[in-house]
């Protein structure tokens, strides 16, 4: 095994309703997915505040990913939409302070698209590894 | 590289007590089980847990005490209350000793004293006030006044029964703030108790209690004939580095960490009001 | 700091096969506030739980984490454990190395590694846990249903028939709605009023209803369990518990010429009137509009001839305030206004109508007695034409009509068009159509017998125009199949108006904090698993308020909204989620964006007084979350600039100490 | 436009004061300089008479001060005060989250031509500014070194009235002069060239503004669409409280989040750049997001009415994707 | 005294450079200038003076002050101070080179502020004499001659020449390493420079600040006064004035949590800020009017108490300049101290 290869860090915030139960499904299937992943639960994906991702980026990851259900099936009713608007808005901002946008991702994942959400987080990872480390939003006080 | 006071000494808290159901004493020693550092009456020190915070509290043991220090906290802010879930063998950090201590070796020698605490306000006084029970002989007659909202938030009760009381030329005077099933001593407000003791002028008086029982206090001691040149009191105040250069805890030109935190009342008159 | 103790499950070999489970508790054994760690090989199981229970008394532990499969599967058993000894119950949390971890790793190296980051995520996030005890409000036990058509009757009388007070606001002086209107029912084709009536006297004779007729709600306050609303009667000028409705008023009333809204408008009613003879509650109404005593203090003659005095011509509406634990709006339809489609002659022709007029003009209790007669000349038509998607799928052309299907159209012109043809032979029927739905039991059948057994002729294509010529109705369309242009000489036009939710349930939505989509149809909670219950708590949605249906459909949906009213009344007291929203006041600035985002209303404004420097009062408006209407969805918490409003369970810092225990 | 004048102002306040109407007015108090004036509370005519200033160093927003001037404890009556059309929007965005109570104020609108930067002056004509003549479009300004300098009031424009969105005033109680219009500024092409750079440009361009920020916090202190009880930079549970930025890291954060904090609250009012001491663009943050909800969910102007539900507080079912939004073309 | 050719300033710049960090005011991209550190090509700015002020080298706006490990009840104490770099800072004007003289005696005094000494022991100042002084300086209103500035080499720069002159031990080292570079000359050019500097100095607008009514033991006497209220009544409560300022010097000392160990940083703090006293159970000083009068009580009256009458401001006018509302200690000595005048 190489020991020096670059594995990033994922942080992927999940709704509970859709995204999570996808998550599980995806396991249940036994469809792998890299291990750098991991799932945060939330209700909601609206309940993802701007200020968690960022966290996640001073703290060392290398690429956030918010998971809901797919617009107009939010267990809310309405959620998703203004995480979608939220989202757009701040990602857009991120990548106008120069930030690479493929370091960010919101995919809508039903409970019923366990393959989707491995199929996702495989392509989320494999994109992150080859932008390489986080090095423009981070906060040298955190890396080891 | 030399002495620098911003960075604290290691602690081991080796002993807790719950005083009072919202004040808590903590014995604090260094890792070798040593005292951490020597200290005068009314002096504080900082503690901190890193991460959570570091705030000044009063070093409510007596300085004649050689083996550990105490505190006794209350529980109100992050600190605090941070501190009051702490178990025997937590480590803190430590620093200190901060500001100017009670004048017990000239002001204070000879005289008569008369100690006035309400509440929380017990613990700066308890180091004075087993310093000068310590040296007994060096001071006159002991005059304790402290009062709480109940028999349960008597700070040191049973040091203050056992002890205190029991000692030849020290009168100790409790009071509760209401009537209480199992209390028969006095029940009433520390001012007026103290206007009803009604002591004579020929002493020291210090005060130490919330702001509201201080200015009625000081109203009865004048009343009673005391000048203000005779009555000390200590101030706390928002505090962040503990040695006069953080900016914080000023009242007028001087710095409470520095300058006080004991001030005698003129000295006090002398400062603007804003503390 | 807490005391958390920490408890590996093996789940068999699920777990264990790729995650070494001992080194998974060994290595959490060192995270802050951890003072237990266990391994067993099935957490769940009693002997397990059993286990937990222990090490809760045994090590006075303040906080749970259970590394084991899925919080979906498992977290409810591990809460009860706790609770069971003594631990609230939300002071667990599940680290999901399963599903999540072993399931999808084949490395033990990996998996290990990763379960340990999981679970030092779950101990985190319980270092920052309190206690939570879910809310409890009372439930009135009475429900409001709100519009008497079919679907108000149906669900008020499984309501009242499981034993809960039901009261029905009606805004017309009877109930029975639309369907009252309707002549025969499709695909059966049995009579609406015989299946109906019998239907409004269970409700007129049930002792658990009440019926506010020609009443409207006009406000609503509270939440689930707990409403307050006020209902608006208004002045009917006759004591409706006086009245015995034998219509000798109705008689002798000396004002004509009132236009019946029963009949559309196709004939006229007396100023004072029953809607119709099996109207409840059968009781008079007189119409101000047009009541000459009313107007101008002449006339009288009704008074004169009620012998049970029941006229009363200084009546005033009057509001009465009911408490109710559900609220059931059971609005209805309309078709929609035809002013918009002039290409069909509607507004020039007597002869052009909509499909509810036709309903009326077959009825026999209709203005025609039954009797298929032209409105403008009362001869009887030998040639009609059906107009199908009058205003409905109106995708391009959305500011006439609706983007959506109507639904029923279809089968009611088939119903229509068989009708004809079986009373009148000598009839030609054709029905001009974009597709023809038929999805349904019995429906596609219904559909072909009409072309097939009544020879009704169906053409695919639309109407371009029709234009009134002397008697005759000039219907220009096109035959999409035969690819060719038509031009049908009509001497009726029948208009398969769109229908549209009543105009009543916008502003009745904004009093429930219900919501609405865009063609004002109430939203349901959940598309799919719940279809009768609205967002909002304790509001539920019968019938054609929803989108439209059918009567089987309509009945059915007022059934279940009366299940889950009962099952919401059935209880005493409602026990909350404690995963609630809470604002922090002494933060909040009463902006109002949280409210706009909560999807439930949840949110309400107080102004409170605060203490301002030099013992100063301020008064700030602040929001409040009602624990009993929120849902946890975080949404405020995010609309919030100053973080005051924050989700119980779900806190920022909990997520917070999450992504870093992972970053770490 | 015509000018608006000192003396107009305060015969409209005397005759407001003498009424009745109002008990007290917000304006500017002159200082030391020609430019330097402050802000001021005047309740009585004599004192106006003898402080109050106007002219085109007058350019801070008022519309805050209101927040406090109506919670005052024991004074009664309303207070004027003077509203250019860009405070005007500020007003209404207030109003609309019922951070002041109407009631309590008298906006009187004034027409305005643009407001002037003194470091701009102060880039051209250099150090020892001794008076600064801005009654007329040319503007004189003498200092000790170079003696009378001419400028031309054009040239010397706030960024954001030199970039002025709107000389309509969309909230009064009554108007002085005649009403502008909306304009159709060029306020985005700064952000559009920001757009156009690669990601590395935008990065570096950034970085070298945002690593000036002393975070003072004056943009956030002064921005009309602050008015949190307690920022959550100030809030040591919020997660996110910082005093300093330690690093590059905290100092986007402060800027992000700040702006999107502000996002669809903001009405471009520019008093962030204007008071920030280290001269960074922080309306180019501001207007991103105004321009990317403009282009995303169909134009909105903060603050133009009352109660208008704010873009971040509101969604269609069609809104476009976040990856549409950062791969847009047009974005 | 020494001088050297403008054009070889460059040459100057490399030679202090070999032996340690130098940094010199440069302008940015708006024509502001901050000092930066120099690297060959880095160009000294011809501003008057640095929006931020000189106090930065020695009392930085963030630093680590040590650093916790946690484990369980454990706590180990890590010193993170090393030895600091030489550095010279050219370019210092007057206004800041008195600044140090007002921090020294707060972090030099007992007990002694290890961060900050280290740095100025290391620290060597090349201050430089002001051509053209702003109509905002009043430097000279506090006996600081901008002609003639301290620090431990004195610098003149006329149109061809740059003059020096050590005025300590550590300037006499540093002018020596450069020796090769200068020349020896004599001081008319300077003397010329000075008296055209008084002249223009006279002529300044701020340079008769009523003084003489502050100063030691004049708390009693401003502190109540009722104009306190109007003066801070549109006051931001930002931090601008205290940052910019080179005599400010409160600080707050935070805990971060990086997940592996805890640093204890200080960073400035401000006076002006609300939470600046905020205690779990209150503030003593409740309202901005507080706030704002500590700042300039402070400036006028406290630390003049406490250091034999020397005030804590030096007149560099950048709060003047940079105040959002321009509010500003001349004001408030023209109104508090001006009040009997009228």
């Amino acid at each position: 095994m190489q020991v020096n290869e670059y594995k990033p860090k994922i942080v992927a915030f999940c709704c509970n309703w859709c995204s999570y139960a996808g998550a599980d499904l995806a396991g249940s299937n036994r469809l792998s997915y890299p291990a750098e992943v991991k799932v945060i639960r939330v209700p909601c994906s609206c309940r993802v505040n701007p200020m968690f991702i960022l966290r996640a980026f001073q703290r060392g990851a290398d690429g956030v990913i918010l998971c809901g259900c797919h617009p107009g099936d939010c267990h809310y009713t309405s959620g998703n939409y203004y995480t979608r608007r939220r989202m757009a808005l701040l990602f857009s901002m991120l990548d106008y302070l120069g930030i690479e946008k493929e370091r960010t991702r919101v995919e809508w994942v039903s409970a019923a698209e366990g393959a989707k959400f491995a199929a996702t987080m495989n392509d989320f990872v494999q994109t992150v590894t080859a932008l390489g480390e986080n090095k423009r939003l981070e906060d040298l006080r955190c890396k080891k | 590289m030399f002495n620098e006071t911003l960075i604290p000494k290691l602690g081991v808290i080796i002993d807790v007590r719950q005083d009072t159901p919202d004040i808590k004493t903590f014995r604090v020693v260094s890792p070798e089980g040593k005292k951490l550092f020597e200290h005068r009456p009314g002096q504080c020190a900082m503690l901190s847990i890193p991460g959570v915070g570091e705030a000044m509290f009063s070093i409510t043991s007596s300085p004649t005490n050689t083996e550990y220090m105490e505190f006794s906290i209350k529980k109100c802010g992050c600190v605090t209350t941070w501190l009051h879930q702490a178990e025997v063998g937590q480590n803190v950090t430590v620093r200190g000793p901060s500001g100017n201590p009670f004048p017990v070796d000239d002001v204070f020698a000879g005289k008569d004293l008369l100690f006035v605490a309400g509440g929380v306000g017990l613990a700066p006084l308890r180091s004075v006030i087993n310093y000068c029970r310590h040296y007994r002989d060096r001071y006159g007659k002991i005059d304790i006044v402290y009062g709480s909202r109940s028999k349960d938030d008597l700070l040191d009760y049973q040091e203050i029964i056992n002890e205190w009381a029991t000692d030849s030329g020290v009168n100790v005077h409790l009071t509760i703030d209401r009537e209480q099933e199992g209390w028969d001593g006095h029940v009433g407000f520390v001012p007026n108790y103290v206007k009803e003791l009604g002591f004579d002028t020929n002493k020291i008086a210090v005060l130490c209690g919330p702001p509201i029982m201080i200015k009625f206090t000081l109203e009865g001691l004048r009343s009673l004939g005391f000048e203000k040149t005779q009555v000390y009191t200590t101030l706390e105040l928002r505090m962040k580095c503990g040695v006069g250069k953080c900016g914080r805890c000023n009242v007028g030109s001087k710095y409470v960490c520095k300058d006080g935190p004991v001030f005698r009342f003129d000295e006090l008159d002398e400062l603007p009001n804003e503390y | 700091m807490q005391r958390i103790g920490v408890f590996v499950c093996w789940c068999g070999s699920n777990i264990a096969g790729t995650v070494d489970v001992v080194k998974v508790a060994e290595a959490l054994k060192n995270e802050p506030g951890v003072v237990h760690s266990a391994n067993y090989q099935y957490m769940c199981s009693q002997a397990g739980q059993e286990l937990i229970k222990q090490a809760i008394k045994e090590h006075n532990l303040t906080g749970i984490v259970v590394c084991s499969c899925s919080p979906r599967m498992h977290e409810q058993t591990f809460r009860k454990t706790a609770a069971a000894a003594g631990l609230n119950p939300y002071m667990v949390e599940i680290a999901n190395i399963r599903e999540q971890c072993s399931w999808i790793h084949k490395d033990m190296a990996e998996g290990t590694e990763k379960a340990i980051v999981l679970g030092r995520t779950a101990i985190a996030k319980v270092n920052l846990n309190a206690p939570l005890t879910p809310g409890e409000s009372p439930v009135t036990k009475r429900a409001l249903v709100i519009g008497g058509g079919i679907a108000g009757i149906q669900t008020a009388l499984d309501i009242a028939d499981a034993g809960f007070e039901v009261d029905i606001v009606e805004k017309k002086p009877t109930i029975g709605g639309k369907m009252a209107q309707i002549d025969k029912t499709f695909p059966t084709l049995d009579c609406a009023a015989c299946i109906l009536t019998p239907k409004m006297v269970d409700v007129a004779q049930h002792e658990k209803i009440k019926i506010y007729s020609y009443s409207e709600v006009v406000d609503v306050k509270g939440f689930v369990g707990n409403f307050d609303v006020t209902i608006k009667r208004k002045a009917r000028y006759v004591k409706e518990d006086v009245c015995t409705g034998c219509g000798l008023c109705t008689e002798k009333c000396p004002m004509k010429k009132v236009p019946n809204d029963f009949n559309l408008g196709m004939d006229n009613k007396r100023a004072i009137y029953i809607p119709f003879a099996q109207a409840v509650p059968k009781v008079a109404t007189i119409d101000a509009d047009y009541c000459n005593m009313l107007k101008n203090g002449k006339c009288g003659v009704c008074a004169k001839v009620c012998t049970a005095n029941a006229i009363d011509y200084t009546q005033k509406d009057e509001f009465v305030e009911e408490k109710y634990g559900a609220i059931v709006a059971a609005t209805g339809f309309n078709p929609i206004s035809m002013d918009k489609f002039d290409e069909y002659a509607y507004s020039q022709s007597k002869d052009v109508i909509t499909s509810l007029e036709f309903e009326r003009l077959m009825n026999a209790a209709g203005p025609t007695a039954g009797k298929l007669l032209r409105p403008s000349d009362g001869k009887h038509p030998h040639t009609l034409v059906f107009v199908q998607c009058v205003g409905s799928r109106c995708a391009s052309c959305a500011e006439k009509g609706k983007e959506y299907c109507s639904k029923i159209c279809c089968m009611y012109t088939a119903k229509h068009a068989m009708l004809t043809r079986d009373k009148y032979p000598d009839t030609d029927v054709y029905v001009f159509y974009i597709d023809v739905r038929t999805p349904g039991k019995q429906f596609d059948e219904f559909y072909r017998r009409a072309v097939e057994e009544y020879g009704v002729h169906y053409i695919k294509g639309m109407v371009g125009k029709v234009s009134p010529e002397g008697e005759k109705l000039i219907v220009q369309g096109s035959d999409l199949i035969a690819n060719k242009q038509l031009k049908i000489e009509a001497d009726l036009v029948v208009l398969a108006a769109a229908i549209e939710p009543d105009k009543s349930a916008r502003p009745l939505a904004t009093m429930l904090t219900a919501s609405m989509d865009t063609n004002d149809f109430f939203t349901e909670a959940h598309p799919k698993l719940r279809p009768v219950e609205s967002p909002t708590a304790g509001v539920f949605l019968s019938g054609a308020c929803q989108g439209p249906k059918d009567f089987p459909e309509t009945v059915s949906q007022a059934g279940a909204a009366a299940s889950k009213v009962i099952g919401l009344l059935s209880k005493d007291k409602l026990t909350g989620n404690p995963c609630v929203a809470h604002s922090d006041e002494m933060m909040c600035n009463g902006c109002s964006s949280c409210e706009k985002v909560c999807p439930y209303g949840a949110i309400t404004y107080a102004d409170k007084e605060f203490r301002g420097p030099n013992r100063t009062t301020l008064i700030r408006r602040v929001a409040q979350v009602n624990e009993a209407i929120c849902q946890g969805c975080g949404c405020c918490t995010v609309a919030c600039p100053s973080g005051a409003m924050d989700l119980k369970g779900f806190a920022s810092k909990q997520i917070m100490a999450e992504v870093d225990a992972i970053c770490k | 436009m015509q000018k608006i004048t000192r003396d107009a102002l305060i015969e409209k306040a005397q005759t407001l004061l003498d009424s009745g109407v109002v008990t007290r007015v917000l304006g500017w108090k002159k200082g030391d300089f020609d430019y330097d004036v402050t802000p001021a509370l005047f309740t009585d005519i004599e004192s106006m008479k003898k402080d109050f200033v106007f002219g085109d160093f007058c350019g801070a927003n008022f519309s805050k001060y209101l927040l406090k001037e109506t919670k005052k404890i024991g004074v009664e009556g309303k207070v004027l005060v003077f509203l250019k059309s860009c405070d005007t929007y500020s007003f209404n965005q207030l109003l609309t989250e019922h951070r002041f109570d109407r009631e309590k104020v008298y906006a009187v609108g004034i027409p305005c031509d643009g407001m002037v930067d003194v470091n701009k002056i102060k880039a051209i004509v250099g150090d020892g500014i001794v008076s600064i003549d801005d009654s007329a479009e040319v503007i004189k300004v003498e200092t000790l070194y170079d003696g009378v300098k001419e400028l031309n009031k054009a040239d010397i424009l706030l960024e954001r009235c030199a970039n002025c969105k709107s000389r309509k005033h969309v909230a009064y109680d009554e108007l002085m002069g005649e009403d502008g219009e909306v304009i159709d500024s060029n306020r985005f092409d700064e952000v559009e060239k920001l757009e156009k750079m690669s990601a590395d440009e935008r990065f570096a361009f950034w970085q070298n503004e945002l690593s000036r920020c002393i975070r003072c916090n004056a943009c956030r202190d002064v921005c009309p669409a602050c008015t949190c009880e307690k920022c959550v930079f100030n809030n040591p549970n919020s997660g996110v409280e910082n005093k300093a930025a330690a690093n590059s890291f905290e100092e986007q954060m402060f800027h992000i989040i700040r702006a999107f904090h502000v996002a669809g609250r903001c009405t471009d009012c520019g008093e962030c750049s204007r008071v920030c001491p280290q001269h960074i663009p922080l309306h180019l943050l501001n207007r991103k997001f105004i321009k990317d909800i403009n282009s995303f969910y169909g134009d909105y102007q903060a603050g133009e009415t009352v109660g208008s539900r704010a873009p971040l507080t509101n969604f269609t079912k069609e809104d476009l994707e976040p990856s549409e939004a950062v791969n847009r073309e047009d974005k | 005294m020494r001088k050297i050719s403008l054009s070889n300033l460059d040459g100057l710049f490399a030679k202090i450079a070999e032996k340690s960090k130098l940094y010199i005011p440069v302008d940015d991209n708006k024509g502001f200038a901050a000092f930066k550190l120099w690297a060959e090509g880095v160009k000294m700015s011809n501003a008057l003076n640095t929006v931020r002020s000189a106090k930065d080298f020695f009392f930085p706006q963030m630093e680590n002050l040590m650093e916790f490990k946690t484990e369980g009840k454990n706590i180990e104490i890590i010193d993170i101070r090393e030895e600091k770099e030489d550095f010279v800072v050219f370019g210092v004007r007057a206004c800041d080179v008195k600044s140090f003289e007002i921090l020294d005696r707060v972090f030099l005094s007992e007990p002694v502020d290890s961060y900050y000494a280290s740095r100025r022991e290391k620290g060597v100042i090349v201050s430089l004499a002001c051509g053209k002084p702003a109509e905002t300086c009043f430097c000279s209103a506090f006996g600081i001659d901008p002609a003639t500035p301290a620090g431990d080499i004195t610098a003149w720069k006329t149109e061809t020449d740059l003059y020096l002159k050590a005025n300590t031990e550590k300037g006499e080292k540093l002018l020596s390493q450069v020796e090769g570079l200068t020349e020896d000359c004599d001081d008319k050019a300077v003397e010329e420079q000075k008296k055209a500097i008084t002249e223009i100095v006279k002529k300044l607008p701020l340079q008769n600040l009523p003084l003489d009514k502050f100063g030691k033991g004049k708390t009693k006497e401003y502190f109540d006064s009722p104009e306190w209220d109007e003066l801070s009544s549109h006051c931001l409560g930002c931090g601008t004035c205290t940052f910019v300022c080179p005599t400010c010097q409160c600080y707050d000392v935070k805990d971060f949590n990086t997940g592996r160990e805890v640093k204890r940083f200080r960073c400035w703090d401000s006076c002006m800020y609300s939470d600046f006293t905020l205690m779990a159970h209150g503030n003593s000083r409740v309202s901005q009017k507080e706030r704002f009068r500590q700042r300039f009580m402070h400036k006028l009256v406290y630390y003049p108490d406490n250091n034999d009458g020397l005030f804590s401001c030096v007149g560099c006018g950048r709060c003047l300049s940079k105040c959002p509302i321009s509010m500003n200690i001349v004001k408030v000595m023209k109104t508090l101290g001006g009040k009997e005048n009228v």
